[in-house]
């Protein structure tokens, strides 16, 4: 199982973290936040839209980008700035 | 030159930042610094209880390293410090201590501003203003956003 | 609004001046702080023994005063804290220490650097430049005054 | 007697004051100027000069100011700024 991190009002949503199974071969990120999305409501409300990115190894990345299962990934809405 | 940077989990004290900071300086003659206390007031003139910066472990850090580095590679400063805090801040508590060292005032000056315009718009935080009446998260301000963009025209 | 100025005879620690000016303050967002040190090289690159502030009491602290209250007066400001220092200065000295607190940076930022402006062309001082091959008065550069003169444009 | 002061580059030649007679009937300050000028060669080199500024009980004044025996007087070249 890999963790995917949430942050910000995201987080506030979903909690700091859910468990995923990222499959041996990979996952695009848009298919990752669909299947994180399909799961249940709140999710879709909390992902399903453009403002909220996903971000792999703390790196922010488009929907296109491929995920492996030991990589970090997080989702979070964008920076308010310090 | 030496940029250090760091994020704070607990209150910190901008007097022994600016000690630290000025401490064996002999050759850069103007030392500028800003530092955002927060308010007990939010922007709609309610008051605060509490602000909460949310950060992720690793990335702010780094988002915060990197706007010190740009800064000093920008402008003919010598030295830049930025201590910012997370977490849960009570009114009156340092949220951000930023300062720069240079040999004229007017690289400091321009420095110091540069980097408080980058802090508040690119770091990697999400601000949460909890009030009585209950809590909201701030995005960037159209007044912070205009600050940062002034940069780019130079 | 409090504007605190003061002529020192003797060597101070801005850091002390910073935690003064901090001090309790829970609705100004914003402080911006300069604090001048004394180099150890002159203008020409050599290598300096001392920097003397002759001054002419009364007249200089009243110049000081003024120029703070000028800056406050001219800016959303809440608070102005100078101080100066006067006398022999020895390298890594600081020489002044200026704030300025406002509700939001960017008024803070500009009284800081305009406070500075003003007091590096207008204070009551006479700047001598002690060096091992002799003593040199100055006049304020023309940077200084270049600097000071952005402001009657505004 | 009054005490006529000196500072910056002033005070280096003629030191930090000298002792001067201001009639009760006042003086102006070119008058002043003039009666130090012609006490010593040092005194003239060192005020009888544009950037030479006068200042009447700590207020900066032309040279057709007058001042009375009581009053505070410095000579001074321009401020150099802090």
């Amino acid at each position: 199982m890999s963790k995917v991190l949430f942050f910000g009002r995201t987080a506030d949503r979903l909690g700091r973290s859910r468990e995923v199974e990222i499959p041996p071969a990979g996952l695009s990120i848009a298919d990752l936040r669909q299947r994180l999305c399909n799961a249940d409501e709140t999710a879709r409300d909390a992902l399903d839209r453009p403002d909220v990115r996903a971000c792999v190894d703390q790196v922010i990345v488009g929907d296109d980008a491929r995920i492996a299962p030991d990589q970090e990934i997080a989702f979070f809405s964008v920076f308010s700035g310090g | 030159m030496a940029v250090h940077t760091r994020l704070a989990l607990e209150p910190f004290d901008p007097a022994r930042e600016l000690a630290a900071f000025l401490d064996g300086r002999d050759q850069d003659g103007a030392v500028v610094s800003f530092t955002g206390v927060m308010r007990g007031q939010g922007r709609d003139g309610q008051t605060l209880e509490r602000l909460h910066l949310d950060w992720y472990p690793g990335m702010t850090e780094a988002s915060i390293a990197k706007i010190a580095e740009d800064t000093a590679a920008r402008f003919s400063v010598s030295d830049v410090r930025v201590v910012h805090r997370c977490g849960d801040i009570q009114p009156g508590e340092p949220i951000v201590f930023a300062a720069a060292a240079a040999p004229h005032r007017r690289a400091a000056f321009e420095a110091c501003d540069y980097l408080m315009d980058k802090l508040k718009t690119e770091a990697a935080f999400w601000k949460r203003e909890d009030s009585a009446s209950g809590s909201q998260w701030i995005d960037p301000s159209g007044k912070d956003r205009a600050d940062a963009a002034r940069w780019s025209k130079l």
